[in-house]
């Protein structure tokens, strides 16, 4: 996972000094696993794309890590770059926020977008961070989405989307709300097109993301352990003022309840995906 | 009654019973005091116009609560004749917080949805308090395709807190439905006009509230969070929703400014509780006038206005690219 | 209820002097109400339109009589009814069964169809008869619903369909089970012209004719305490060796479970008929 | 295995314990025994092709149903490459009993659905016996719809005593489900390849049967009821079901004389489960050359031959009108 070797980025070349991997992994040698407490040597952990060799628990990575893992080596390319967000609301402490989102994953946002093969079949493809305010949608985040469809549809390329976000975010207000209708419109306007459509579900993928765009493909895939719900449990829990069901709101309890297509551990997915991308291609 | 004064209306309740009172007195005594009266009514009705001119963005999440504001079955029975109510989703329930069925227009066909608040306890309870459940959303789909297949248009009543997050609905896929409603309802080739009648609660609202042209009533609201959980994330206090609501600008005014709905539907003085003919009558004006407007574009064009309409929703900038 | 005035039926006249109320009611003045035990005067119940007046029990009405107050008076055409039956697969006892169904209803199959007006809308219309063999589907049944679909296209006519039945008609093997696609794909055909389809179930409308046509509608209305459901309660039960839930497959039970729009009682049926006509007319 | 031998196969099965204890002596005492083995063969598939001469329709029926015949993903397996199962229907849960998912055909892409019985008896609770819930249904149609919009042909294996009548699923509208499917398949835009492998069980079989060709493995069965039910209900004698399955004439022969359907697959000798690799080649050629012969549809003429062909089903007379 080099990321300089098949990155080539258009813009915003300020960010790339400050990219670094986003998932709090400690910067040491070591790295605890969250679920079953092994310690995992960082390089092995890294070469096996982050799932703990012993309990198969799923890093989050950031998008960068992703791309590497995921894509043709070297191609990807990104679009749409240059979109920056406005603290049109004046909210306080958004700024910050976003400087922070900014230094954590060395993105302007919490979306990445663009093109690239996957197994030689050309997608567009957006890839969330949750390092950059928790992936969070604002107006820029459902402006790339919503290109990225448009782009499928002049591209006649199918899109992935790769998800992780805890929803929309509440600093733009109202106007983040309707990013949902606007990418949910323009998922349909693709869907119209007989192009695939393919969301990877990753932990986790909440509330406005996770009821809009993120579930609205042809197919769904979602990773092993991946929290994927529309209200945080905390929000459920008070709600019903009993213990949740065994297992609620993974991918497992989704792919039980018939809302996702597969649960594909990470090693799988680059393959898989190829096989997907040919069953859409050849028509 | 009392119970359902909030205190902002405080003062204007105090005037309210002495005009009542007044009016007793004059009844049972047979004296006229109608210039009395007419005297503390035209106070009242300032002290209200005063008030109301500086309602704060809580104020307005109060009011657009109000225990005894219209909900949509109120607008319903008071706006159309003919009222057909249609139930189920056809797959699991009928969900009783939205409604739903054929209508009358001052003579034209039309087709609501609309979530629905319960008055009582009771009603409460069987409304789900106005939150719906995958099923709602799913009854609404399958309505307003109905609506399209006939070619008749559409009027949707957003009033919400937010959808059901029971895990009943997480299990049903509450995500998905909200989700799908979206990408059906931009697709619609009949006119869809989304009046936000109250609350509009976040993912909730939005689930039946992709429109041609999105209306708010005065003192309804449009949040993508509920101030209360907005600050409970940022302060962690749930008791600063008031700094909250004006940090969201979650106002009928404010959605307007940002271009993010069409019009504000004007309501009568001290808010639509205080007189719910003159609310409907104002509504109902509004949405005819919409519809009327709307009349000409052709059943194609539906579907591209109201993509256009939301592929323009976004604040952002661009920096030049290398 | 007086079937000759306004019933033109064009063919199968042999039938009609053995026409006559198909729904066990004993012969006498008086009628006992099978739900509650009341004993009703046999023409006040007529009058009440078969509903009792103690418990609103909706007794089953032969097809003649449902049309005697559902359609305007004297504006039902009947048509198709030539169509008859082959027992195609010499199924033993079929021709007495027939026989045994045609001097029950005085209809040469379980279908009636034709052309009417409700409230002034002109539908296409069908009417299934309990009387007839249970209602069973076979091919004339499954044919004339087909017809009905077509003609609707044809004529620009909504369709509403009556229904009782308790399924599919055996005797006449796998081509009965190829009624249900038959009809279903008419309906389908139906439902692209943009006119309206109305189905009623009311009791007991089963099986073969309850997972085709019947609940392909539009808009589906049920009479209160009608039995609707897939399989009998017994073969469930057997399933499940537990008690049904209360008020299992009933009409209030199909509402609540979001598979009807309404149940409404029969002294409503024609008005809201022709509200709802009128809904889908002005366009 | 004996547990697996149906009566009709006991003679059979008889003279396969012989050839194969011949065969350990054989290989034991490394004598050639060959000639005597082919002799025993020989003589065995004679036996073979006698009893399968004169099948009576609840023979069929027990083949149909035998417990070591080939299931859907037996045939997927062998047919296909490239199998990727999707799961579930978006509402409510994935349903065991149905499997489906993209796969590729000689090189081309096709969606496959089917009903899927369990081999073992925990497999068989798993897979619900092969009775699809409504979810199944639903999950059925979510792929063919995905077909169509991708533009690939769909291939439906038919293998299902009945479709599940819990309560559960009529609450969720098992009926619904399948009238869905039957309305929405009969207006797709691709291919449909309708084969019946095992047991096409009324209701539960037309559900995912609605195809522009039926195909019918040689000794499966078709039926509007089970002989079992059917027998119950005439004779009030559940066990009468051999002569219910003569009177019903559930075999494929009858089918296709009928003309209910297109075509029977011929199954090896003895039936499909006595060579799962003869069975699933001569399907897989039976699915190419009829998905060929399709291939010269357009996207429309697809519903239009699927509705003519189901339009023409129906035996029934016509009297002269007055
Ligand atoms: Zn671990
Ligand atoms: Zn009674």
């Amino acid at each position: 996972m080099a990321p300089d070797g098949w990155f080539r980025r258009k813009g915003n070349a300020a960010g790339k000094a400050a990219r670094k991997h986003l998932d709090a992994l400690p910067d040491g040698l070591w790295t605890k696993c969250p679920k079953c407490g092994e310690i995992l040597f960082s390089k092995e952990l890294e070469k096996n794309l982050k799932v703990c060799s012993k309990c198969s628990y799923h890093f989050k990575l950031g998008a960068v890590e992703r791309l590497a893992i995921m894509v043709d080596e070297g191609s990807f390319v990104e679009t749409d770059a240059g979109l920056v967000t406005i603290n049109h609301l004046s909210f306080p402490d958004y700024e910050s926020k976003l400087a922070k989102g900014c230094a954590n994953s060395g993105l302007n946002d919490g979306m990445v977008s663009g093109t690239a093969s996957i197994g030689g079949h050309s997608v567009v493809i957006c890839v969330a961070d949750f390092g950059f305010m928790g992936g969070s949608m604002g107006s820029v985040y459902g402006e790339k989405i919503s290109r990225a469809f448009e782009r499928g549809i002049e591209t006649g390329s199918p899109v992935i989307i790769v998800n992780t976000s805890g929803g929309a975010r509440m600093q733009e207000g109202l106007v983040s709300l309707m990013q949902m209708a606007k990418t949910s419109a323009a998922a349909a306007k693709f869907g119209r097109t007989g192009l695939m459509y393919i969301s990877i579900l990753t932990d986790p993928t909440m509330a406005g993301v996770h009821a809009s765009f993120a579930m609205l493909a042809d197919i769904i895939i979602a990773e092993p352990g991946a929290l994927i719900g529309f209200a945080g449990q905390r929000v459920a829990a008070q709600a019903q003022v009993i213990k949740p069901p065994q297992g609620f709101q993974l991918a497992e309890f989704q792919l039980e309840h018939g809302m996702v297509d597969m649960v594909l551990p990470r090693r799988d997915m680059k393959d898989t995906l190829a096989k997907i991308l040919a069953m859409g291609a050849r028509r | 009654m009392a119970l359902n004064v909030l205190d902002l209306e405080k003062p204007i309740a105090e005037l309210d019973k002495n005009i009542a009172a007044l009016k007793t007195v004059s009844e049972e005594e047979g004296v006229d005091r109608s210039v009395e009266i007419a005297e503390l009514e035209s106070q009242r009705d300032n002290l209200i116009s005063q008030i109301f001119a500086n309602l704060s963005a809580w104020d307005k999440t109060l009011i657009a609560r109000h225990p005894s504001r219209p909900y949509t079955l109120d607008y319903i029975r008071a706006i159309f004749d003919d009222f057909i109510e249609l139930h189920g989703d056809r797959l699991f329930a009928d969900d009783k917080a939205i409604v739903g069925g054929f209508a009358s227009l001052s003579g034209r066909p039309v087709m609501i949805v609309g979530h629905q608040k319960g008055r009582d306890l009771k009603e409460r309870q069987y409304r789900n308090f106005g939150s719906a459940k995958p099923e709602g959303y799913r009854k609404a789909l399958r309505l307003m395709k109905m609506a399209e297949k006939l070619g008749i248009p559409i009027i949707s009543f957003i009033d919400t807190p937010a959808a059901d997050c029971s895990f009943g609905s997480e299990e049903r896929g509450i995500s998905e439905a909200i989700a799908r409603n979206m990408y059906e309802m931009s697709m619609l080739t009949v006119p869809v006009v989304v009046v936000v009648i109250g609350e509009g609660g976040s993912g909730g609202a939005i689930g039946l509230a992709v429109g041609n042209r999105i209306l708010m009533l005065e003192h309804s609201v449009y949040s993508v969070i509920p101030p209360e959980s907005c600050a409970a994330i940022i302060w962690r206090d749930p008791t600063k929703g008031p700094q909250a609501a004006e940090c969201l600008k979650i106002t009928a005014q404010h959605a307007l400014e940002n271009g993010l709905i069409d019009e504000i539907i004007p309501e009568p003085l001290g808010g639509a509780h205080r007189n719910y003919d003159a609310a409907a009558a104002s509504l109902k004006a509004a949405v005819i006038r919409n519809l009327e407007e709307l009349s000409e574009l052709s059943a194609e064009d539906y579907a591209k206005d109201r993509y256009a309409k939301f592929r323009n929703m976004g604040i952002f900038g661009t920096e030049p690219q290398e």
